[in-house]
């Protein structure tokens, strides 16, 4: 399977609560909350695109969007 | 072709009034003295495709019926006293989410477990009061067969009408009496269907906002609409709010859809009512006494009439008052503490011309019981 | 179709508390929904009081939100009477268990095709933190101000030994595994729980000092183990993850279904 | 017209279908008005049954019957508790394997052995309501026998039909025969 | 010292006031706006040996007082609309076996789940007529701190004085408002104990045969005598009996036994109302409201009064005729749609001068609301 | 002392019917009581509505008939407030687990000392004959004219997941048995469930042809076998009769005890 | 164990329902129903004092009462 | 004497508690009577809260506030929603962190950077309600601060008192260094 490649990481600023549940748990650490407790991606070059953040988030607040070449 | 006269029990000819006016789907839980209705059901709603289900207590079959309304079925439950006080909470879902449902409740009996097999008509007020907050209801009753059946229809109608809970108040005494129905015809009694949505796909459904005429046309669960249902306070599609502008909005729309119309809901009878003197009130199978003692007095000359009432609530206030206006006496006769009576008294000119002749023992209230009370109104003693 | 357009996105940002795991609830659910392609109206949400049933207005389907512990009563009137729709019935643990537990059996014996959802915070979060019949021994509640004394239903036990015909367990950390099992329990012709632990930092995590949201979803991870796994026989206290149930049996709607055939059979 | 008439009995007898039966074949084949009723007791078992009917040309307003033209009681019990509201000039039909007529009322006392005819001849305790029913038609003829037979063929499994006949027609002949005895007289 | 004076919820000054009449059982079920009432006593009772306990439901709960209530002990339960009415049917069960037990009501709006975190005063009828059957009640409210406390010990004596359950009908509002309590000293008000039975062993103990007072006296399960305890209708002994004169008697026993005591059941309090042309009848927080506006008014020389209500069932009927018969108007404040003010209508002399300001809005009637009314009925438009 | 002192004999011949088994059941339950020597004075029995329910009414002990289905929540605040009595809930198979299915599952979570016999007749006797949530699939009633399409509980394994400590079953045709088990669930600590299969021949026998009261008490000794015997080996067909559960586990009296205790101690 | 020997069956007539349970179940043929359908000890010789008409009666009706000698 | 106070906020800030604290302290502690009451939202999490105090020396029947001699706002939408209720002439207290005074009304506006002192010197944002309490007092000295104090420490577990009144002092200072700075003008 060739690898994912992050298009964009979109956090909707509206909907996240800075719940932190994204930080913690992606695995590269490619989140941060900022200083308005939004989630931010301060190393998106890092993303793997698991989706972890995407599919545990309470908010529904990320989406992890993936380049579409590399999906085909 | 079926026979269309038959000689059954009261709570049969309810279930046939079901029938005729089209119940899909019932859900109940056993209960004397309405159990009965859930038997016959159980036996007939499958013979059409309708559906029968034994719940497993009282709350749930309210519930039940509920949901299937809701995908656009005819629904009714039956119950008795214990039962009723149990299906409360949500009859009063069903007054707020406005679902058309019809609720039987023969009753027995009480308070509490009581006497579950005697007579009572003790709870006419708890038909009107028995959830919590602020509502309105329907509730209709009959004293024979034939107004049984067509007053179930009613139910149906009126259910569908105004998108509410009817609830039907019978009582042991008729439920269990067996006598002569005569079956109508179809097409001779008229039946409301549900009115559902004219709004097409992609149009804004809006399920609580009435139409010109006030009424709410719906849309089944399944169907091209997806809107939401509610206990709480809720916005024209049904989404909770508690602005207080949309909490009283909603909450007068609930108690003027049925107090405005008042005059269209109000059922009755009147026997021997030309230039009565004597006014009985009186409703369910206590009427059947009040008939009788009218109909012997009137052939011994005495002006009295029976005001027979088939709906209950809304409570006919004008009616009741016009009626008595030039009565002498009036007479409430019904088999609780004076439940009606009270009504009546804040409904006529003058609260003390109106009696109480009633039996809270669990037998059937008797002509002689009501011409006794006559005797000592007239001044004639015992 | 977009996890977002099962949304109705106008009431968002939702109403719950940050960090609660009734949102990863609904997320994991909507992924069910969107990977099986199931059309919106073909579903109802039928839920009851509390924080998790607010759930049901945030899903575009048919949606009914009705009493405290009785969604599942009103969703079998619902499925009875219109068997071609998909029940999917998201209930708190008080809800589905404290005031809910006799529907929740009864559904469960009837094996009615409808798809039950424990979102179980072990605490009645709606009404600000007592104690649930699935909070267990020793936990502090605002109506245990001395620790709790009540052992806990184990719902998947309570279900199975009930009659329910699908019956699995996971977490809000492990969300991809929900979605599976919501995915089977949707298709599961018969009656199917998924309980699915879901912390409320608010309530629950604060009095019980179990940290904040991310430390609770963790923590989900240390207490269980999947079902079969090594880690779950090494430490058989752990709380078993997976899937307890998956059988066949006869369903409610199709049995009767059969009724009426009959019953119009001997009709005509 | 206007008959008015008491069954009693206990629990296990069928007192409440004979009622059923006779009103029914009022109301269905002679196109009277009738009404059925009955008593429950505080146990729903074994108690004493009690089951009113009228049967009218006329509307009929109050169901229940205080005193009744035409009396039945098939148990000592019923007998006595009931055997004093019979109308004056009234009939009282008992049977003599279970009542024991004490005091004497005001009213046509018939005793007939229904219950041992029904057993000798048919040998089944199930069709004594039946054979109770033609023995009072057979004393007061309120309504047409064919009109009961009717209701029968209506009610009654087909396997079963020919039996309840044959007890109808051995209380009616006893009934027939005591009140030929007694107009006779 | 404990101190004597708190701060606290309306609430919490319940509980204060149950723990002073010496409540030993609560069982509940968790429900906005009442919560506050379980959680302080899960708290509570246990520091004085009492016990609480969460049940699984609101019928549960209630079911489990009365059973708490035959040990001998002081029992209460507390709750909103949608737990109220659920817990209807032991209600019932609670006044046909007699068993004294205190159910607070802090309503919230409603119908159904309706309004949680809102004032009403919706459930005032369902109090009276709940549940199923002929039956009596007795409801208390208050409007101040101080009041819920004296109030909610009134409640306990009265349950035990006339063996039945008493309802606290409180309201969102007042239920949250923090204000001060000063607490009574051990001895300050009366509390009326268990009256237990001086029937010795192997005497006939007839635990519903009221004494020559009216009272039955009780014996706690577990004590000498063995009775048995029932919602049929039953004989003195407690067994279940279905003959008419044991039926009838019973319910006029359960009837009259409040109705014939409402003087002494009456609690009202008096505002201004020397020489009041224009009578507030309120109850509950909305008489906040009513004695801010009446105050206002009289310092500006008009004469208006208010009679705030304490007792609410068995309804005062003579003394709101005679609190009114020489009022020029009667304005019934209340939060809700008129349910008091019918029973105003009917107790007065002329219906014709009473008037209702209310809100249905889950707001908080304010004295401005009254002031706009009383302007209207004074001829000076708004 | 001899059983019939345990009687309220005045009220005797029962409202049963002939050969109902309930009066068998109270037969063992006196035996089981006058075996253990336990006074009177010492008992509360609470039944709920039916007509198992009025067994309550024939004992002379302290006696609540209560409401349908909840005679184990009024027991239940009988016996928290006086832990002292011992408490005899007998309710009928509709009152036990169709209205009162949660009590009855909640009682057993909470392990409160009381003892629950579920007198099953497979039908609710008192109204005359509808099907109950124990008469299983394919079963004539009433409310069920084309037969049964819902399956029954075990109460046996519901009891067991609910967290009962003390789960039996017997027949009316084993009194013996019956006398035995319940006074081991009797003096069980805990909450302790016998269940005891119980025929009723008016309504249950008779639409299902399963013969007269004798009849049906022999079919009894048929279709059961006792746990471990041969017989159940050869046939697991058969409905297993015996002692299910019987463990120790804290009791919720004796640890509300123990919150009083800690609550007072701090008060002080 | 010493043999028990019966001393009296007694039947309560007024609470016998007349079931016949006790009949089908007597491993002795002891009783019998008469014809106002109460159980009767026709053969009260042949009882083995094994009271399982008693235990299993549900009226309560039937009291097998054993000689006292033998019992001790 | 009556002194109407709302405060306002959002759920996470313990503008309840503040609330809570002050009238309590008036009760308590100098003999006044005081009223508090909330309004919830729809979401119990979250959203918006509010909180009406009076203090006063007579008896208070209406409990809630229309116009407040002293509006505290903590939150943007707070002050965009209640910020035209004050009385004119009254108190709007806003923190300079969360609050941007956008049109200004008829009123005293005061603003402070209290969450930023309480972060800097204390570091937990938990007393920054405490500190807006003490803010309050400086401006406006509705009652002692020893009473809030008392109250604090019969609330407050022990080992935080200390933190708690730290905070109030911040606070306090910010309020009546404010006010000296407004009147020394
Ligand atoms: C009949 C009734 N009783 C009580 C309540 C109050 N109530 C609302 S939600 C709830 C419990 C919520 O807990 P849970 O079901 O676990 O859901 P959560 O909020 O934790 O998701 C309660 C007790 C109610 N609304 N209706
Ligand atoms: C709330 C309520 N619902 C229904 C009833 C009617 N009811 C009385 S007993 C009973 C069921 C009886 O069946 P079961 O519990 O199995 O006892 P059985 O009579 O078979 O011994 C029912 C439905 C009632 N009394 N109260
Ligand atoms: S998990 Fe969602 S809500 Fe929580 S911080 Fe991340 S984006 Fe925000
Ligand atoms: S997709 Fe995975 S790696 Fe990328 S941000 Fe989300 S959790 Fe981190
Ligand atoms: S209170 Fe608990 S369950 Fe409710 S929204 Fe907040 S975190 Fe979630
Ligand atoms: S109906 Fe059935 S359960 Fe009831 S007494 Fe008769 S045999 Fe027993
Ligand atoms: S078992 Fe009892 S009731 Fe039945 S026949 Fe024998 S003695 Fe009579
Ligand atoms: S004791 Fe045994 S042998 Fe004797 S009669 Fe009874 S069953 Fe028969
Ligand atoms: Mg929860
Ligand atoms: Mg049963």
């Amino acid at each position: 399977m060739a690898k994912k490649k992050l298009k964009e990481l979109v956090i909707n600023r509206d909907w996240c609560k800075g719940c932190g549940i994204c930080v913690a748990f992606c695995p590269k650490k490619v989140l941060e909350l900022d200083k308005e407790d939004k989630s931010v991606a301060v190393r998106p070059q890092d993303c793997i695109c698991c989706k972890l953040c995407e599919i545990r988030c309470p908010d529904l607040a990320i989406e992890v969007v993936i380049e579409p070449d590399k999906e085909k | 072709m079926e026979k269309s006269i038959k000689f059954i029990q009261g709570n049969e000819a309810c279930v046939e009034g079901a029938l005729y006016a089209g119940v899909e789907f019932f859900a109940g839980y056993p209960i004397t003295p309405s159990t009965e209705i859930a038997e016959c059901l159980s036996q007939r709603l499958p013979e059409r495709g309708g559906k029968f289900i034994q719940m497993e207590d009282e709350i749930a079959s309210m519930c039940a019926i509920i949901g299937a309304s809701l995908t656009g079925k005819k629904v009714m439950t039956a119950t008795s006293g214990p039962g009723f006080s149990l299906k409360q909470e949500a009859i009063g879902y069903a007054c707020m989410a406005e679902i058309p449902c019809v609720i039987a409740n023969v009753q027995r009996g009480g308070p509490s477990t009581g006497n579950p097999t005697h007579v009572s008509q003790g709870d006419l007020n708890q038909a009107r009061w028995g959830t919590h907050g602020d509502h309105n209801i329907i509730a209709l009753t009959a004293s024979n067969h034939q107004d049984i059946f067509s007053i179930t229809v009613d139910a149906f109608n009126l259910a569908e009408t105004y998108r509410t809970p009817v609830i039907l108040l019978f009582d042991e005494a008729i439920g269990h009496l067996r006598e002569k129905l005569v079956l109508p015809d179809e097409g001779e009694l008229p039946i409301v269907g549900r009115l559902r949505t004219s709004v097409g796909k992609g149009v804004d459904y809006r399920p609580y906002l009435p139409r010109e005429d006030g009424r709410l046309p719906m849309s089944d669960f399944g169907a091209e609409h997806r809107y939401n249902v509610t206990g709480l306070f809720h916005d024209m599609w049904g989404f909770p709010s508690n602005n207080p502008q949309v909490v009283s909005d909603l909450l007068r729309h609930l108690m003027d859809k049925i107090d405005n119309n008042v005059h269209s809901i109000t059922r009755y009878k009147e026997h021997y009512m030309d230039g009565a003197e004597y006014v009985l009130i009186s409703y369910g199978s206590s009427a059947r006494s009040a008939i009788h003692m009218a109909k012997n007095r009137r052939m011994k000359g005495e002006k009295i009439g029976v005001l027979e009432l088939q709906s209950l609530w809304p409570f006919p206030q004008h009616l009741i008052r016009e009626k008595c206006s030039k009565a002498k006496a009036v007479i409430v006769v019904e088999m609780n503490s004076g439940q009606l009576m009270y009504h009546v008294k804040a409904a006529v000119d003058d609260p003390g011309k109106v009696f109480l002749s009633n039996r809270i023992d669990g037998k059937l209230i008797t002509p002689a019981d009501i011409k006794g009370l006559l005797r000592i109104i007239q001044g004639r003693g015992v | 179709m977009a996890i977002k357009d099962y949304l109705r996105q106008r009431f968002f940002p939702h109403m719950w508390c940050p960090g609660c795991g009734h949102g990863t609830v609904l997320n994991s659910l909507l992924r069910a929904v969107e990977e099986l392609g199931i059309e919106k109206n073909d579903i109802v949400m039928t839920s009851g009081i509390g924080c998790s049933a607010r759930i049901s207005g945030y899903v575009d389907f048919h949606s009914l939100h009705s009493l405290h512990g009785r969604a599942l009563a009103f969703a079998t009137g619902v499925k009875l009477s219109q068997p071609k729709l998909k029940l999917l019935v998201p209930m708190g643990d008080g809800d589905a268990l404290a005031i809910g537990g006799n529907h929740f059996i009864h559904a469960a014996r009837r094996n009615i095709d409808i798809t039950a959802i424990v979102m179980n915070n072990k605490i009645y979060g709606m009404t600000g933190g007592q104690y649930s019949p699935l909070s267990g021994v020793g936990k502090k509640a605002t109506t245990a101000p001395y620790l709790t004394i009540d052992n806990d239903f184990d719902v998947v036990e309570l279900a199975k030994a009930a009659g329910a015909t699908f019956v699995a367990r996971t977490t809000t950390f492990h969300a991809t595994e929900a979605t599976d099992f919501l995915k089977k329990a949707i298709m599961h012709k018969g009656f199917s729980v998924v309980e699915i632990l879901s912390q409320c930092p608010t309530h629950y995590g604060r009095k019980n000092k179990e940290g904040d949201a991310p430390q609770m979803v963790a923590n989900y991870d240390k207490i269980t183990a999947r079902l079969g796994s090594k880690k779950l026989e090494e430490n058989p206290a752990l709380i078993g993850r997976g899937i307890f149930v998956d059988r066949q049996a006869p369903e409610y709607c199709e049995e009767y279904d059969k009724i009426i055939e009959y019953a119009m059979k001997g009709r005509k | 017209m206007r008959t008015r008439i008491v069954f009693s009995g206990s629990g296990g007898q069928g007192v409440i279908t004979a009622a059923i039966l006779l009103a029914e074949a009022a109301v269905m084949y002679e196109g009277l008005n009738a009404t059925q009723s009955q008593s429950y007791g505080a146990a729903a078992r074994g108690g004493a049954t009690r089951s009113d009917i009228i049967i009218s040309d006329f509307e009929i307003d109050f169901p229940l019957v205080s005193q009744p033209n035409i009396l039945v009681c098939l148990t000592q019990h019923a007998y006595n508790t009931y055997g004093a509201i019979v109308r004056p000039g009234g009939t009282v039909i008992t049977d003599t394997r279970f009542v024991d007529i004490g005091k004497k009322v005001d009213a046509r006392q018939i005793e007939l052995p229904i219950y041992e005819n029904v057993m000798e001849q048919i040998g089944k305790p199930i069709v004594f309501n039946v054979a109770v029913l033609g023995a009072l038609l057979g004393i007061e003829p309120v309504l047409q026998k064919e009109s009961v037979f009717k209701v029968i063929a209506d009610r009654v499994p087909e396997d079963f039909i020919e039996m309840n006949q044959k007890a109808f027609e051995i209380g009616y002949k006893l009934g027939s025969e005591k009140m030929a005895e007694i107009m006779g007289r």
